[in-house]
């Protein structure tokens, strides 16, 4: 866990330094279980920044949401790199943008965090209520201390962390400039048992499954959007020539939909559950991603956003590769 | 108007009873809510916070057919909806139903749009009035509250064993003589206590947000800076737009299936670049920072300029559901310091 | 108007004529064309300046004004420019095949305002399509009005609309009419080089008593209508067109709004008096 | 199911390979059933997955993916893309409740008429047992 002293100190030493042109972090928010990501560009507002278990966003999803406008004429652009705090998980996904060449390492400056996990709003409110006030929660071994309403408790960590928490294998940032506060040890595994336990029912029970939840979609976006890997200039659902996808929502549409973000997502999700933690209508979105993560590690022995060196999943191949299915 | 109760499991009753109908009531599915047509009585539920998409969907789906035709003839069939379909809206909490209000306007402005106002003319609403608001809800701030009536047919209170049921306009007389025996008559006491529920209401609701002011002084922000702190983590998504009850833009597209063809609408936000992305490839509205403010502004400055109401209700959902804490009370009390 | 019943359906008009004004991957075409059902024409009435949905069914309708005047009887014309997918899935279309058209929408020249005044119309690239009905409207009730000038550029000499009927105002008497183009390796072209704003500068338009519509791209609006300043028009004396994307066009879908105005039903045509203080008119 | 029923079958055959072995299916007047209906594509590796969910969505009942055998590819390697590609996709529709017999993939040479003829056999057969493709089909609902 990280002193947010120290933090702050970073971000300050780093934005006076003149060498980023805005830090990626997070801020309190003004209600409820989840912190703001923040984006600041001034030493001066670094005392706003803070890590505890409400950071539950993904900072680097915004690196790539950068918007820029053209330069104009006569002024040069402004090459600086971009800091960003992240998680162990937030981490993967910087490794990934790198493995995809998204920019090259020298555009980001890295401060890593050590995380024990954050908590989960949708359980958080199961167990609390609303909270109108911004709730602080530390994550410790043996739980997670929240102050919700000028209340403190203590509960366990299985009973308000987020799910991507109690299998998390990375709770250190694989990849970092400048690593805040110390390392903490790993303490939870993936056995991928959800999946395989949904892998069992027969096609008609999966797609009765699919059908309710594909028909609840509104297509906001949110997941893609949010996604830090979701990063295309133009996004394949929103081209109109060719059409690959109707904007018109009904059941055809939006099951598409979700299989054609999903399979973008194949080898290279890297499970930060920010699309399915931003979902309005609830629809348990990483199930299908999940289902992708667990037979790239079997098939290809494959496991996106760890190594910065490696080659992207689909743009390799190798002569060995898995026959099944094929006649 | 008229004062009765149901008793709550006569709720499934009352419904049967309005056969004549097409009934449309609020259904859990795991944790959301939304409308829905009822077939079976017992999905309907009364007991919620409130739905997740609001029930604007209702005269203005997601997607609807403006008309089919052929593609290789020239016939154009229309598909407004006919006068027969009539419509009772159970459980439409009173923010959501101040919206078809403000939204009335809009489609009612100089080239009256059938599709909605056919819907609209055709649906009984009866809302329901809010014990426990959410703690977002900033209803009051609007001019509306946890009880308001404006525009609904009937309301009902939720008194515990019972469900107390006021009638508001002439349109409700038709349900309430078609409800039959599901319905008791109820009196002053029942009255008294509704009153109480909604003082209750109103006075936990925590959040507000004093609107004088912000519709003039909003285009004067047209460049600051402050709209780049809240658009640098925008996500650029369509859920504060898409759950808003007032939000009410849409696109049109052509769709064909061999020679079948539709022109249908289905929403769209300001929140997408490609909302107002020009063929030659110019945007005017290039980033979220321009996107960001056109969205506040057209809620709180552009349409009461020219429809003479915020298009706000104060439904807390735009906060509730934003992924990345965008407070919209927090954006307006930033616009009125700066 | 439309059938007052319901804005969106649209009428089925047949092709008549189609020819190409400019050349190029972003060619112009001019569509003239008549409704299919004739008895259209007994309510149709439209003013210089206001647009239509043109449409084609199975791919969608984009907002177009008309360029024809409604002194032009019997029939109406379109120049289109390829661009996007509707237009050109439109280009794609000849003389016997049909569209929709659905108008007409939007706001128009105040031309009996301007009764007794001089005009002077100042055009750029396709900008001269809603500038076309209103010089022939001038032109087909003179007496009305006193002097027109119009100023029209493109950027080569073969991306300038409407050639003949240019050629034909060069000729006339009591038409002013000057062209620029903005590079040109012609010997023969006698007329200016340059950027439309500076022709304006070079013909200098008194303000007395006169008005000066304005339309072509965004960025040639903008310089136009400061150099206007200059010459001392004042914001009532200066028209311009907008534009934005549509899709209803009757002021419900939201998209074209500049401030609190509708292009596509306050406007296109706007008084700078009314859009000089909305920042977001010229983004 | 029925035994009527005449399922669609979209076949993406590479131009090299699958779809010269189905020529040659052709000329040596070999009969194969009609069922499939053939878009010839430059390589397998060409097939963007999205295709195969967009056939389905058009009305496709089954699709079937040709190309070179591995080693053979016209292009050195499009076809290994093409089967990594293809195997996570497969997983991916499985996962979603869609039949997995009614996609499918196979290495068909120029010389394998035969072969060619056996594949289609299969999928056409599988996918009569699965039946007609009405999962997420665009379909007029509320038109």
């Amino acid at each position: 866990m990280v002193d947010e002293n120290v933090l702050r100190d970073k971000a300050k030493e780093i934005l006076s330094s003149g060498e980023v042109r805005r830090l990626i972090g997070w801020k309190r928010g003004t209600y409820g279980y989840e912190a703001a990501p923040c984006v600041i560009t001034d030493a001066s507002q670094a005392d706003d920044l803070i890590f505890d278990a409400t950071c539950v966003q993904n900072p680097a999803s915004f690196i790539t949401l950068e918007e820029k406008l053209p330069v104009p004429r006569g002024q040069q652009p402004d090459t600086r790199k971009i800091a960003v705090m992240v998680k162990g998980c937030d981490s993967r996904a910087v490794v990934q943008h790198l493995v995809e060449k998204a920019y090259i390492r020298d555009d980001v400056v890295i401060l890593g965090i050590p995380c024990r996990g954050v908590i989960d709003r949708r359980k958080a409110e199961k167990i609390f209520g609303e909270a109108p006030q911004p709730v602080l929660a530390v994550a410790e071994k043996d739980g997670v201390v929240i102050r919700v309403n000028g209340e403190e408790k203590k509960v366990s960590r299985e009973e308000i962390l987020a799910d991507k928490c109690l299998r998390c294998r990375y709770p250190n940032p694989v990849i970092s400039d400048y690593p805040l506060g110390d390392e903490v040890e790993k303490w939870a595994d993936d056995d991928f048992s959800d999946v395989s336990e949904f892998e069992k029912e027969s096609p008609e029970e999966k797609w009765a499954f699919w059908e309710e939840e594909f028909s609840k979609c509104i297509r906001c976006y949110a997941c893609r959007n949010v996604c830090p890997m979701c990063y295309c200039v133009e996004c394949i659902v929103t081209k109109l020539k060719p059409q690959w996808t109707r904007r018109s929502t009904d059941l055809s549409e939006n099951t598409v939909y979700h299989i054609q973000r999903a399979w973008h997502l194949a080898g290279r999700c890297i499970e930060c559950m920010e699309c399915q933690r931003v979902c309005p209508m609830d629809i348990p979105i990483m199930t299908l991603n999940r289902k992708l993560t667990k037979d790239v590690k079997e098939l290809f022995d494959y496991e996106p956003g760890v190594d910065a060196e490696a080659q992207p999943l689909l743009a390799s191949y190798n002569p060995q590769d898995p026959e099944e299915y094929i006649m | 108007m008229g004062d009765y109760k149901i008793l709550k499991e006569k709720v499934p009753d009352f419904i049967k009873a309005l056969d004549k109908f097409e009934v449309f009531a609020p259904v859990k599915k795991g944790d959301t809510v939304r409308f829905e047509k009822i077939d079976d009585p017992s999905r309907a539920t009364l007991d919620f916070s409130n739905t997740n998409v609001p029930p604007k969907e209702l005269m203005f789906p997601e997607t609807e057919t403006l008309f089919r035709y052929r593609v290789v003839s020239t016939e154009i069939e229309p598909k407004v909806p006919s006068d027969e379909e009539k419509r009772v809206v159970l459980g439409i909490r009173p923010c959501d139903a101040m919206a078809f209000s403000i939204v009335d306007r809009l489609f009612g402005w100089d080239f009256p749009d059938p599709y909605y106002q056919k819907r609209r003319e055709n649906s009984i609403l009866v809302g329901l009035a809010c014990a426990e608001p959410c703690s977002n809800c900033f209803c009051t701030s609007l001019g509306g509250g946890p009880a308001n009536e404006e525009p609904l047919d009937a309301i009902l209170y939720d008194l515990g064993e019972f469900y107390y049921l006021k009638t508001i306009t002439d349109k409700s007389e038709a349900f309430v003589s078609s409800a039959g025996d599901a319905l008791e008559s109820a009196g002053d006491s029942e009255r008294a206590q509704a009153t109480e529920l909604a003082g209750s209401a109103e006075k936990k609701i925590k959040r507000t947000i004093k609107t004088e002011g912000i519709p003039e002084k909003l285009p004067s922000l047209y460049d600051h800076e402050f709209w780049t702190q809240y658009s640098n983590r925008c996500l650029g998504c369509g859920i504060c737009t898409f759950l808003c009850p007032t939000c009410h833009c849409f696109d049109i597209q052509d769709e064909i299936e061999a020679f079948d063809g539709r022109r249908a609408r289905m929403w769209d936000t300001c929140m997408f670049a490609e909302y107002t992305l020009h063929a030659s490839g110019h945007n005017p509205r290039p980033t979220r920072k321009e996107r960001t403010r056109n969205r506040i502004s057209h809620k709180y400055s552009y349409f009461p300029t020219k429809f003479g109401v915020i298009a706000c209700v104060g439904c807390g959902r735009c906060i509730n559901f934003c992924p990345v804490n965008i407070d919209i009370i927090d954006v307006l009390q930033k616009s009125k310091e700066v | 108007m439309m059938d007052d019943s319901n804005p969106y359906l649209p009428y089925i008009a047949k092709i008549e004529e189609t020819w190409y004004e400019t050349p190029g991957d972003r060619c112009i075409k001019t569509f003239k064309v008549n409704f299919a059902d004739e008895k259209v024409w007994e309510t149709w009435s439209h003013k210089p300046g206001q647009c239509a949905m043109v449409g084609r069914l199975g791919v969608g309708e984009s907002m177009f004004c008309i360029s024809s005047s409604p002194t032009e009887k019997d029939y109406l014309r379109f120049s289109i420019m390829k661009m996007g997918k509707v237009t050109n899935a439109l280009h794609e279309l000849e003389a016997g095949d049909y569209i929709t058209v659905r108008g007409p929408l939007g706001n128009w020249f105040p031309l009996e305002e301007w009764e007794g005044k001089n005009i002077v119309t100042i055009g750029g690239g396709i900008g001269q399509a809603p500038l076309r009905p209103v010089i022939n409207y001038i032109r087909a009730n003179k007496e009305k009005y006193r002097n027109l000038t119009v100023l029209y550029g493109a950027r080569t000499r073969d991306d300038l609309c409407f050639q003949p009927e240019l050629q034909c105002f060069l000729e006339e008497e009591e038409t002013t009419c000057r062209l620029s183009v903005d590079v040109c390796e012609d010997k023969d072209w006698e007329h200016f080089v340059g950027f439309v704003p500076d022709l304006l500068m070079e013909v200098s338009p008194s303000p007395e008593n006169t008005i000066a519509v304005t339309c072509g791209p965004p960025i040639m609006i903008k310089f136009v209508i400061q150099n206007l300043e200059k010459l001392g028009f004042k914001p009532d004396q200066i028209y311009t067109t907008l534009e934005n994307r549509m899709k209803c066009g009757i002021g419900k879908c939201g998209r074209c709004n500049v401030g609190h105005l509708y292009v596509c039903k306050d406007g296109p045509v706007f008084s700078y008096e009314t859009l000089k203080d909305i920042p977001e008119a010229f983004a | 199911m029925s035994n009527d029923f005449e399922p669609n079958i979209i076949g993406f055959l590479c131009n090299w390979c699958s779809y010269a072995g189905a020529d040659l299916a052709g000329t040596s007047r070999t009969h194969y059933l009609p069922n499939v209906k053939i878009i010839r594509v430059m390589c397998s590796g060409r097939v963007n997955p999205l295709f195969i969910v967009n056939a389905l969505q058009q009305g496709a009942d089954g699709v079937l993916i040709s190309g070179c055998h591995p080693g053979d590819c016209h292009y050195l390697e499009g076809n290994y893309f093409a089967r990594r590609r293809f195997v996570l996709m497969h997983k991916l529709l499985e996962h979603v409740g869609v039949d997995p017999r009614r996609v499918q993939m196979s290495w068909v040479s120029a010389s394998e008429g035969a072969k060619f003829k056996d594949v289609v056999e299969k999928i056409v057969s599988d996918v009569k047992e699965a039946g007609p493709m009405d999962q997420f089909r665009r379909r007029q609902l509320n038109w």
